[in-house]
């Protein structure tokens, strides 16, 4: 026990991470030598975690205001406004090393994490997403992975009653060693009844709440170390285990709790558990917190100060009350069957002290845990550039159809059904539009309004050109808004990035920061959340970058949203954004590239955002008007996969007018961007309307009765072929023999 | 032969299902009830009748696949052996 | 209880699991939804919660009981229906329509205003709805009419229903008709914008016939 | 005292994660393997020092809520017991 309040040594702080710099600011702050919990709260509260010390430099350059803004980043998570006197609340949080080391549990908790983020805020979710990047298909690893991950989140999602309705995945080898697996939540509330974290009024109960405190995921690098415990193998970090059903209770306490009036302020205990939140809370309010750790309901023997201050155990918050209030809060969790513990009080002191065993165990002012915070400005160098790739490069004398259907069985296009039909996309009745859609869609609970959402990011793109590819996932995301009817209104992102410390990532980081900051200001999608995940590497491998942009929208009636499958016979189809004369396309950076060229890097489709804002905007007006039946963005296989697509989700067929001359594989499958495919009845009120507006659009074809594709006049494929590659592929990975 | 596996989670993992179901017992009155964990027990019919290489054998089924040894422990049984 | 409000305009009582005392109602219904995690069996923790007694006098006193998905498995826990309900054969949760037919069954309010072999589309999402009961027990479930909806045609992989149940069982009714175990989630098929509305034509007959 | 029950399905009760798993190990070139079947192992820590009473409660817990008893057997072993 007393060995806990040993003075530490650089050694020591190493070990959790610290620079000698930064120890010596420690030591400095303190006026003192700290003591291992002290020196456990400060490494976490300096991690790239918590801190963003690599990131925070470029994540000050990414828009956080527009009208529709309740609150930016800074909270657990982004709100804004979507009219009707709700905000939608919001955010999206990696979990990616835990859901590597052991998927289900890993993603499990992830999605758990990111759902006490959204309602600690007082939001009810209404729906979760993932964004999921796996390594190669064959490798050995991958269909345990993508099983075990795929499984956890439906499995804390569907138990808790949350509908998962979107997502994406890709597979590429980058990510063999160092999946990544993402869980977005969006929540809604009251807008004038957002709960916020920090603590207010000196003497106010400190309570916390949920589940019990164990030695659960305790900071890794610190404990695997023999110094800082007797009982090594006792004391072994343990994977966090997700418990759906006391997240249930613990989120139906605290919703219920918060209608009473009687929360001041709360904050979910996520990353650095008890450390981050109690500091945060009395940062955020410019005052202290006093906590006895012996009062910290505890699930193991013998939990020291350190373990207790760092553990990670899920599904525990920490309030401050009006003391008044605490007898009626402790009859809620009573009749929920939690936890609920006064452990401390808010402080005038601005310091952070902490009791056990009757004994102080920490005293550390709390400004420079935040303030001081190392903010790093780390090397970077130019991106690199990349050649041009032409579509005369690739050879390929197959007909489109034959052609088309090896591209809808690559992984990267082939069908999600395998993973979504795993996650229950319509618990609580109000899920319009679920997985499959280009965004999807929930009513907002007794009305018609309802929140479009999706995730994208294109990480070939980002990989071949950072700043181009940050733009892109956030245009795409507006074109899978704007597809459905839907007008966007703001993002949260996750930056998945290798090592910040070697200059070329740094520039990936950079890069896509400042891409992704620029499309958001043209588009109007302020950013309110995010989430950054650096390091992920292996074996000095750095992963694909993958900034992921998480859109939310709002349409004011439901019912007149589409979907992106064709709905009748004899529909004219068109491509908007797209000259009468386009004959060639862009295949750099492309799935068809991936497919059939080299594997050199070549430049990703140019981004124009005026044109991604006019083109969207166009297609959202016109949906609303009436003028048309089905959209469907253009992305990754370009023209022709997203006609297939399109034909599949529906059960007609169409028949598509082919250039007579010029590159037909850039034509069918160049990803050039902002585009959409559309149908519709009326097609000389949307040919007028979008002549009146100066949007390019071009006819190239009908929706047919049969059930078939024909590209000009000779060249045709049932789409029951088709579906029959787009289908099998991912459940045939699945249950590949090894 | 007939061999046992039996998984248990480590120790120090969280088992919420032995909570819950140590919560309802408590609540229909089996008061006793002070603590459950919950585990898994593996029946395999194995055609293999040396003892010795049937553990092995058995030992490498439960790393690769039985059980998930980040948060489980195993333990082999096998009822037909002196 | 959306839906209920929706075709009825009444707004249906709640009732805490905690609660020992079920007031008089035409009919109870047993949502899905996980209740404990679903952790032991599915159903089984709340299948013993206090109101369960209740539950149990209410249908002793010919009491309709409609229960639904985690609903249904509570109902076989609680031996009200016969059967039960184990993990799907594909070992997965799967969440999709289905295509159910309704059979000929003993009299009902929840079949006496469907066509008989008239088709349901109405979506599952479930982990174990894989309905299992011993063959003799099965012969006299057909024998009696309590087989009320059976999958049919399969889905897009070629199964004949989406978990493996015993004779593609979707929906079992107790010998007496007033109590329903169903997998599928007709309060999720309410609206043209849910893709159909077949679920609400199944439960406004229900509610019809119990009402009228 | 502790307490283990044994819960394994009844004979003649399909036992699809069983077979799953059979599958799985005779791909993984476990070739011996002719059966799995799963079961499951819960652990209870009792406040009851009588065995015979301890063994009757426990009964008692099994018919009321361990296990299944229309498709599952059970078998309630104390180890301290001599
Ligand atoms: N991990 C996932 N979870 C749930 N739904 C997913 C997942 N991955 C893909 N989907 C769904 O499958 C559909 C196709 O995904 P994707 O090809 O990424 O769409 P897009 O190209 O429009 O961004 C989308 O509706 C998406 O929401
Ligand atoms: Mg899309």
């Amino acid at each position: 026990m007393t060995s806990e309040l040993e003075t530490m040594n650089f050694n020591n702080a190493a070990l959790m991470g610290l620079s000698r710099s930064e120890w010596d600011l420690v030591n400095k702050r303190l006026g003192r030598v700290p003591n291992l919990c002290e020196l456990g709260i400060f490494s976490a509260m300096w991690s790239e975690h918590c801190s963003y010390k690599s990131s925070k430099k470029w994540l000050k350059t990414l828009p956080t205001d527009g009208p529709q803004v309740i609150e930016g980043p800074g909270e657990n998570a982004g709100a804004v406004d979507i009219g009707g006197g709700l905000a939608a609340i919001f955010k999206i949080e990696s979990h990616n090393h835990p859901s590597f080391i052991e998927p289900y549990q890993g993603a499990a908790t992830g999605v758990g994490g990111i759902l006490r983020d959204v309602f600690t805020m007082g939001a009810r979710p209404i729906a979760l997403l993932n964004a999921l990047r796996f390594g190669q298909a064959d490798h050995a690893k991958t269909r345990h992975l993508v099983s075990g991950v795929v499984s956890g989140i439906g499995g804390y999602g569907n138990c808790i009653g949350i509908p998962t309705v979107g997502g994406e995945v890709n597979f590429h080898k980058s990510y063999n060693g160092n999946i990544l697996v993402n869980a977005m939540a969006v929540g809604l509330a009251n807008k004038d009844r957002i709960f916020r974290s920090a603590a207010t009024g000196p003497g106010n109960p400190v309570i916390y709440v949920g589940a019990k405190t164990g030695r659960d995921g305790i900071h890794g690098a610190t404990m695997a170390s023999t110094e800082f415990s007797e009982e090594t193998e006792s004391k072994r970090p343990t994977v966090q285990v997700g418990d759906p059903f006391s997240g249930k209770l613990l989120m139906e306490a605290c919703l219920e709790l918060m209608a009473q009036g009687s929360v001041l302020s709360i904050q979910d205990m996520g990353a650095a558990g008890l450390t981050s939140s109690s500091v945060e809370m009395a940062s955020k309010g410019g005052l202290g917190m006093e906590i006895d750790l012996d009062l910290v309901p505890a699930r193991e023997k013998n939990m020291s100060a350190y373990e207790l201050m760092l553990s990670e155990s899920q599904e525990r918050m920490l309030m401050v009350l009006k003391p008044s209030a605490t007898e009626t809060a402790r009859a809620v969790f009573d009749k929920w069957d939690l936890d609920f513990m006064p452990i401390g009080q808010v402080t005038k002191t601005g310091r952070l002290i902490l009791l056990k065993d009757g004994v102080k165990a920490c005293d550390i002012p709390i400004n420079p845990l935040v303030d001081d915070a190392p903010e790093y400005n780390r090397p970077h160098v130019d991106a690199p550039v990349r050649a041009q790739l032409a579509s005369t490069d690739i050879a390929d004398s197959r007909p489109i159809s034959q052609t088309l259907k090896l591209m809808l069985g690559h992984v990267d296009l082939a069908s999600r059904r395998w993973i979504y039909e795993q996650y229950d996309s319509q618990v609580m009745a109000d899920t319009i539009a679920g997985p499959g859609g280009d965004a999807a869609l929930i009513r907002v609970h007794n009305s018609n309004r309802g929140i479009a959402i999706c995730t994208d990011c294109t990480p070939r793109y980002v990989e071949a050109d950072p700043k181009t590819g940050g733009a892109q996932a956030v245009a795409e995301a507006y074109r899978n808004i704007s597809a459905i009817g839907a007008t966007p209104l703001a993002i949260t992102n996750n930056l998945n990035f290798g090592n910040p410390e070697k200059p070329e990532i740094m520039t990936q980081l950079i890069d896509s920061v400042l891409g992704m900051g620029d499309a958001a200001r043209k588009l109007d999608t302020p950013v309110v959340s995010g989430n950054v995940s650096l390091y992920n590497e292996t074996d000095g491998q750095a992963i694909q970058p993958c900034p992921v942009i998480g859109m939310i929208g709002v349409i004011e009636d439901v019912e007149k949203a589409i979907g992106n499958g064709f709905t009748s016979a004899g529909h004219e189809i068109f491509v908007v954004g797209q000259k009468d004369d386009k004959n060639d396309g862009w295949l750099g950076a492309s799935i068809y590239q991936q497919h059939f060229g080299d594997s050199k890097i070549y430049a990703p489709p140019p981004i124009n955002l005026a044109a991604e804002k006019a083109h969207g905007s166009f297609v959202r007006q016109q949906v609303l008007k009436g003028n048309i039946d089905s959209a469907h963005d253009i992305s990754d296989g370009g023209l022709v996969v997203a006609v297939a697509e399109m034909a599949i989700k529906s059960s007609f067929g169409a028949e598509i007018e082919v250039p007579n001359l010029g590159q037909l594989n850039g034509w069918a499958f160049g990803e050039d961007q902002a585009r959409f495919l559309v149908s519709a009845a009326n097609s000389s009120a949307l040919v007028a309307a979008a002549k009146k507006s100066g949007i390019e659009i071009t006819r190239i074809g009908k929706v047919s009765n049969t059930r078939e594709l024909k590209f000009g006049s000779t060249d045709a494929i049932s789409i029951e072929e088709l579906v029959a590659t787009y289908e099998n592929c991912i459940p045939s990975l699945m249950t590949k023999k090894n | 032969m007939q061999v046992i596996v039996n998984i248990s989670l480590k120790e120090g993992v969280l088992d919420p299902q032995g909570r819950a179901i140590s919560h309802s017992l408590n609540d229909l009155g089996f008061n006793e009830v002070i603590n459950v964990k919950v585990g898994k027990q593996i029946l395999l019919e194995i055609d293999e009748n040396d003892p010795a290489r049937l553990r092995q054998r058995v030992a490498r089924m439960c790393e690769t696949l039985l059980s998930n040894t980040v948060i489980e422990d195993y333990w082999i049984e096998i009822p037909d052996e002196q | 209880m959306v839906a209920i409000e929706q075709l009825t305009s009444r707004r249906p009582a709640l009732v805490w699991h905690k609660e020992a005392t079920l007031e008089a109602a035409d009919l109870v219904i047993i949502p899905g939804g996980f209740s404990f995690g679903d952790y032991l069996r599915c159903g089984a923790l709340a299948g013993r919660s206090p109101i369960m007694n209740a539950l149990l006098d209410h249908a002793a006193r010919g009491g309709a009981v409609l229960g639904i998905c985690n609903g249904f498995q509570i109902l076989t826990e609680m031996a009200m229906v016969p059967g039960v309900l184990i993990r799907n054969a594909g070992l997965k949760f799967t969440c999709r329509n289905v295509d159910l037919q309704v059979c000929e069954t003993v009299a009902s309010p929840f079949s006496s205003g469907l066509a008989i072999q008239k088709k349901l589309r109405i979506p599952v999402a479930h982990n174990e709805g894989n309905y299992f009961a011993e063959p003799n027990e099965l012969e006299k479930l057909n024998s009696e009419g309590q087989i009320i909806f059976r999958y049919v045609n399969g889905d897009s992989f070629g199964l004949p229903n989406p978990n493996g149940a015993a004779d593609n069982i979707a929906g079992v009714l107790s010998k007496n008709g007033r109590v329903l175990g169903m997998m599928p989630h007709p309060e999720r098929a309410m609206l043209n914008l849910h893709g159909g509305t077949d679920g609400a034509h199944f439960l406004l007959k229900s509610l019809e016939a119990l009402l009228s």
